[in-house]
């Protein structure tokens, strides 16, 4: 009798797949549906990014942030403007101020709405994923009305936004708020506490946070491991300190804590904190004030470096600009969160089923924009 | 080509034959979900509840074989442009491509500087139908498509007249 | 001009010199507001010179006129300031003492002391604040230069350590694993890793590391020439230096040795060339797909 | 019966004719021809179904027909068969590493095991192709073809994720015919005979008769029995064979038009037939609800057919609002949960029956 033999197989998922949020390839090996081995293969993407930043002026790299990340374009340029006004000692009046933390919060439940729809969908839940979709238009609704782009905005400028907010902005906000904060507690109903849900989820792909610092995990992958690490807290940037919110921790409600249902849960918290953010911004938010004001006529930055980090609704996103005195970045480098975070899924997925993979993967929240940028 | 493709000469029922089978063709054709970048989005939004293309008879298919039109949406790199290729080579006749935005139809605002970008997959894939915009708002990706069932439906596959 | 509209004109601009553009565009007055922004035109061409020429005459605004008759407050401004040479050049012993005595309840919390006495101005607190991180920031890069170069002889390069330290090639291995490990800096998050072509022959790695639990930057900065760009990894270190090493080769061709996987990461295998070298030249085709030149047709 | 009804009359007709196999031949092709027919249009309705239905829960309007020209009608009614022309037209592509005679025959054989089993559904009275003394093992048996079928398909596409779809499905179809032939076992018990059409005429007599409502365990036993039978249709929350977010689309990775339409057809027929066994073992069959009012047999296939409607718009609603299982927990479902209900429910069964009924 011959020995049955066991052979690994070596899969490949993608560049092409659904579940990969984009062109990325996992090289897994799997012992049946066991996979031991995750090599992801990044750079489908690669748009030459920082190359672009090195060729173009100062102002001109604004829209390639956008595209960068196009599922939160609004933080990719707050990020930006930040980094450029520290290095410019540019200083924005309160209205910009207070419409810049608006977009970037609604951006944020915008981006978290596709980012969770997308992560159901991976465990094969569709129509939450299209329910949040359509609450995601009407974010995309308000920004429209701002700016006119639906997508890729172009929305802050270096030492202002391009367009003062329309009449009736501030109304329709609250009109969307006031629809959207009991949807959040429909989507609880719908995938939070399923029962199906919470097997697939509850101690999946656990991330401790020792392991989650190594690897540069940030955002909400970072706090759902416990650590209560948020810049919007911890290293403010324009206005954040003057509003009162929370930074939702992960619990390990379901489970042990940092494991994909508390990834999925903390996004779901922090929609309901931007919420309050957005609204004591808009309460706050001075009547007047121009937002062209303190655009400077030339961009020329004095000689001289900056790294400055904020928070996107992926986690931090650092800006490392090297200026050499003239209207053109010397050397630009995105930080991407998302490059961090997809690093750590050989660490934490190895040695699961092949379909916790694809959820852990999708717990990650990956833009591959911004992975590969 | 299928079997049935030019085969026949031109007499009343193989006209009408074909006007079916163009019909059928440009009524049901399922896309094929690959996005790549920014445009994948706003795919998505298009075949999301509020703009639903399934109105006009798309339905998203994860597996090539069974699509009949590939939405390129969003840019193709060098790294992707032989996948590209092979994708669109495991796709069954007939079979059509939708260049959706600037960089799919020429590299975009990539276009400069981009060293790893492909300047327009049409270098790579035939092209049937551009759709402009960066990215194109989900209504213009309807419009393209609904070029694309137009020039679907005036096909003539067994008698290969061209209307 | 009216004595009384110049006198407005110069409290606004000076407002405005220290960020407060707000009162100015506030004006109603359409002939004041233009003539308060040529003033202040004029003055943004030298604002400590007009600071000095009116601050003093026209607006009871500085510290000093405040605290004339209280000594003790000025002084410790000036400290919380970080302006410590003054107290310390006191004559009076005794005044000295009650000096520092102050200086160490106020530091314990100094916005609320500044608030005490009246300088509610929120602009000018940020600013002070400001340089107050900048102050914590130094302390530390001095701080790790120490007890670097304590442990590691001639481990940092530069003297001005400022903004980063320039350390040297050979103890970079052991050095970031000391700066990992060291209670008093636990450098754990290696939060950004660029890499830069200087020019004139030099490559530079740039790490910018973060404490999670100290909650301190610093940035280290390696050089390399370009015709043996060999760096030692740090990827066991900070796991996440696996990516962003291999990302810094793929873009400039800095070899980093010792880590475990160095292949290119974005580009694909086969590409050549570095292309976020300033020297870069796209090849001419990839697989048969032409590639075309950078910067023909359209600009 | 139906095929001993059309050959008697056959004879009855043409009493001269000595030799009767070209009657036994035609009595045999019409039925078989007639239950083709049913399922392509009953196929093209429950796709329709599906597309709406799916559509509305998702806040959507699903095919609408709008486009150029005529279009797929007025409310997409259209759409299915534009979707099955199309399909047929279609290339149809073998890959060339693939096992090419198992290749072919996979869609087929999915397509005879959903087939085949018609021939034991009782549509009313007297509509069946043949009514089998053991009708409903019948059907369970020949359901299993199936498994090999998607077996063959996974491992001849010579495709990772075919091959994963196929082994996923294999697991999953075998382990659930235990659930769902152990649930039924209890009907059996109660109605005394594997015959579909005596077990429908056990339930004679209004709603209060209907097997699922015997007992208090039958419920259990109907519950059970659906879930399995998802199970078996490779439906959400069971579909990971062909998890479009894992697998692609599983075992149909490598069909293209007119086979992967057969595999289509296929999945749609045996929800009909699970749904017809579930309503002929637990929900009356084709008898009215309301006794002997509305009962005639015209009516029986209206409530027949009407019910299994009922049953497939649960699978539909189902599909599309609940995640997908993992493989170890559909695993786990079935042999730790399902196995001890239902063994459990044969003995609970039995008492009820001995002491009280």
């Amino acid at each position: 009798m011959g020995v049955i033999r066991g052979e690994e197989m070596v899969l490949n998922i993608g560049p092409q797949h659904p579940a990969t949020h984009g062109v990325l390839r996992l090289q897994v090996k799997t012992d049946g549906e066991i996979v031991s081995e995750i090599k992801p293969y990044i750079g489908y993407l690669h748009r030459c990014f920082e190359k672009h930043c090195e060729n173009v002026t100062y102002e001109q790299v604004l829209p390639f942030t956008d595209r960068c990340d196009y599922l939160a374009s609004m933080t990719m340029n707050f990020g930006y403007v930040v980094a450029m006004e520290e290095l410019m000692e540019i200083r924005v009046n309160d209205r910009v101020q207070h419409i810049r933390v608006v977009m970037a919060e609604l951006q944020r439940i915008a981006s978290h709405l596709l980012g969770l729809g997308a992560f159901g969908l991976d465990i094969g839940a569709f129509t939450p994923f299209l329910h949040m979709l359509r609450d995601r238009e009407r974010i995309l609704d308000l920004f429209e009305m701002t700016c006119g782009a639906r997508l890729l905005y172009n929305y802050m400028w270096i030492g202002g936004l391009s367009h003062d907010l329309p009449v009736g902005f501030v109304e329709s906000t609250y009109k969307f708020l006031d629809y959207f904060e009991p949807k959040i507690d429909e989507f609880v109903n719908l995938l939070v506490h399923n029962k199906i849900f919470v097997e697939r989820t509850a101690d999946i792909g656990v991330m401790p946070q020792d392991v989650a610092i190594s690897y540069g995990v940030t955002g909400p992958n970072l706090r759902a491991s416990g650590l209560n690490w948020d810049l919007r807290k911890n290293d403010p940037y324009s206005i954040y300190n003057k509003f009162d919110f929370n930074i939702p921790v992960g619990q390990g409600g379901k489970g042990t804590v940092g494991d994909c249902w508390d990834r999925f849960y903390v996004r779901v918290l922090e929609m309901k904190e931007s919420i309050k953010i957005v609204r004591q911004a808009l309460a706050s938010m001075p009547k007047d004030g121009d937002v062209h004001q303190s655009l400077p006529k030339k961009i020329k930055p004095p000689i001289g470096s900056i790294y400055r980090r904020t928070e996107s609704p992926r986690g931090d996103l650092g800006y490392y600009i090297e200026s050499d005195g003239s209207n053109v970045p010397y050397r630009l480098k995105m930080r991407s969160p998302a490059f961090t975070a997809l690093s750590v899924i050989d660490e934490i997925a190895a040695g699961w089923l092949l379909s916790d993979v694809l959820a852990i993967l999708g717990s990650l929240d990956i833009v591959l924009g911004e992975i590969d940028r | 080509m299928g079997l049935l493709e030019n085969k026949f000469n031109d007499n009343i029922i193989v006209e009408k034959l074909d006007k079916l089978l163009s019909w059928s063709r440009s009524t049901s054709p399922w896309f094929f979900q690959f996005g790549t970048a920014c445009c994948a989005i706003e795919m998505m939004a298009a075949a999301a509840s509020r703009h639903d293309l399934m109105r006009i008879g798309m339905i998203p298919r994860s597996s090539p074989r069974q699509a009949d039109v590939m939405i390129v949406a969003g840019t193709v790199t060098m790294k992707m442009a032989l996948r590209v290729k092979k994708l669109y080579e495991q796709m069954a006749d007939p079979k059509y491509v939708v260049a959706m935005g600037s960089c799919a139809t020429s590299g975009g605002p990539y276009w400069q500087h981009g060293y790893h970008v492909l300047k327009g997959v049409d270098i790579v894939i035939p092209v049937d139908v551009y759709v402009p915009g960066c990215p194109p708002r989900p209504e213009a990706l309807i419009e393209g498509l609904l070029k694309l069932q137009e020039q679907i439906l005036e096909e003539r596959p067994l008698t290969r007249k061209m209307a | 001009m009216s004595p009384d509209t110049e006198k407005i004109i110069i409290e606004l601009v000076l407002k405005a010199l220290n960020g407060d553009m707000d009162s100015i565009n506030n004006l109603d007055d359409r002939v004041l507001r233009s003539k308060a922004k040529a003033a202040l035109f004029k003055a943004k061409k030298d604002p400590d010179a007009y600071r000095e020429k009116y601050s003093k005459s026209s607006i009871p605004n500085d510290n000093e006129n405040n605290f004339k008759n209280d000594p003790i407050t000025s002084y410790v401004l000036k400290g919380l300031d970080g302006d410590m040479d003054q107290i310390n050049a006191i004559e009076d012993r005794v005044l000295r003492g009650k000096v520092k005595a102050a200086l160490v309840k106020a530091k314990k919390d100094p916005k609320s002391f500044k608030m005490q006495v009246g300088l509610k101005e929120v602009k000018k607190q940020t600013i002070e604040l400001d340089e107050e991180k900048v102050d914590i920031e130094e302390s530390i890069n001095q701080r790790i230069k120490k007890l670097a170069l304590e442990k590691f002889p001639q481990s940092i390069l530069n003297d001005d350590v400022e903004k980063f330290l320039l350390v040297d090639l050979k103890s970079w291995s052991s050095l970031s694993a000391y700066l990992k490990t060291e209670e008093s800096l636990f450098f754990d998050s290696l939060q950004c890793q660029t890499g830069f072509d200087l020019g004139e022959g030099l490559l530079e790695a740039r790490y910018n590391l973060h404490s999670m639990k100290h909650d301190h930057y610093t940035e280290i900065r390696i050089q390399v020439t370009k015709d043996n760009p060999r760096i030692p990894s740090v990827e066991e270190v900070w796991r996440i230096a696996d990516w962003f090493e291999r990302e810094t080769y793929d873009m400039l061709g800095i070899h980093f040795d010792g880590h475990r996987d160095m292949r290119r990461i974005l580009l694909p295998d086969d590409w050549e060339g570095w292309p976020l070298r300033k020297d870069y030249d796209v090849q001419e085709t990839y697989h048969g797909i032409v590639i075309p030149k950078m910067k023909e047709g359209w600009e | 019966m139906t095929v001993d009804f059309i050959y008697n009359s056959l004879v009855a007709f043409f009493p001269d004719w000595a030799n009767k196999d070209p009657f036994l031949m035609i009595s045999m092709l019409l039925p078989l021809v007639a239950t083709f027919g049913f399922i392509t249009i009953y196929a093209l309705v429950v796709i329709y179904a599906e597309l709406k239905v799916s559509s509305f829960i998702q806040d959507k309007v699903g095919p609408m027909g709008q486009g150029v020209g005529l279009h797929a009608g007025k409310w997409g009614l259209l759409q299915p068969i534009a979707d099955a022309l199309k399909l047929l037209s279609k290339e149809d592509i073998i890959p060339s590493s693939a096992n090419k005679v198992l290749f072919i025959l996979a869609p087929f054989m999915i397509f005879v095991g959903a087939f085949i089993s018609f021939v034991a559904l009782p549509f009313n009275e007297s509509i069946i192709v043949s009514d089998l003394n053991i009708g409903i093992f019948y059907i369970l048996g020949v359901g299993s073809l199936a498994v090999i079928a998607l077996i063959l398909a996974g491992w001849s596409s010579n495709n990772k994720w075919s091959l994963y779809g196929g082994m996923r499905s294999a697991a999953q179809i075998i382990s659930y015919e235990i659930p769902a032939g152990i649930s039924l076992i209890v009907v059996i018990m109660l109605a005394g005979s594997l015959n579909m059409q005596e077990i429908i005429l056990y339930q004679e007599g209004g709603i209060g008769n209907w097997i699922i409502f015997d007992n208090p365990f039958m419920p259990i036993a109907f519950v059970v029995y659906f879930i399995s039978a998802l199970a078996e249709t490779n439906r959400t929350p069971f579909d990971l064979p062909e998890s479009e977010s894992e697998l692609v689309a599983g075992f149909v990775t490598e069909y293209s038009g007119m086979r992967y339409a057969f595999f289509f057809l296929s999945e749609y027929a045996n929800m009909f037939v699970v749904s017809v066994v579930a309503v002929t073992g637990f929900l009356g069959g084709w008898q009215s609800p309301f006794a002997n009012y509305l009962n005639s047999p015209a009516m029986g296939l209206f409530w027949m057919l009407s019910k299994t409607a009922f049953l497939i718009f649960i699978m539909i609603w189902i599909r599309w609002t609940v995640p997908r299982l993992r493989v170890d927990q559909l695993m786990h479902l079935c042999w730790k949960v399902f196995l001890p209900i239902g063994l459990f429910n044969i003995f609970a069964v039995a008492i009820w029956t001995v002491l009280i009924g």
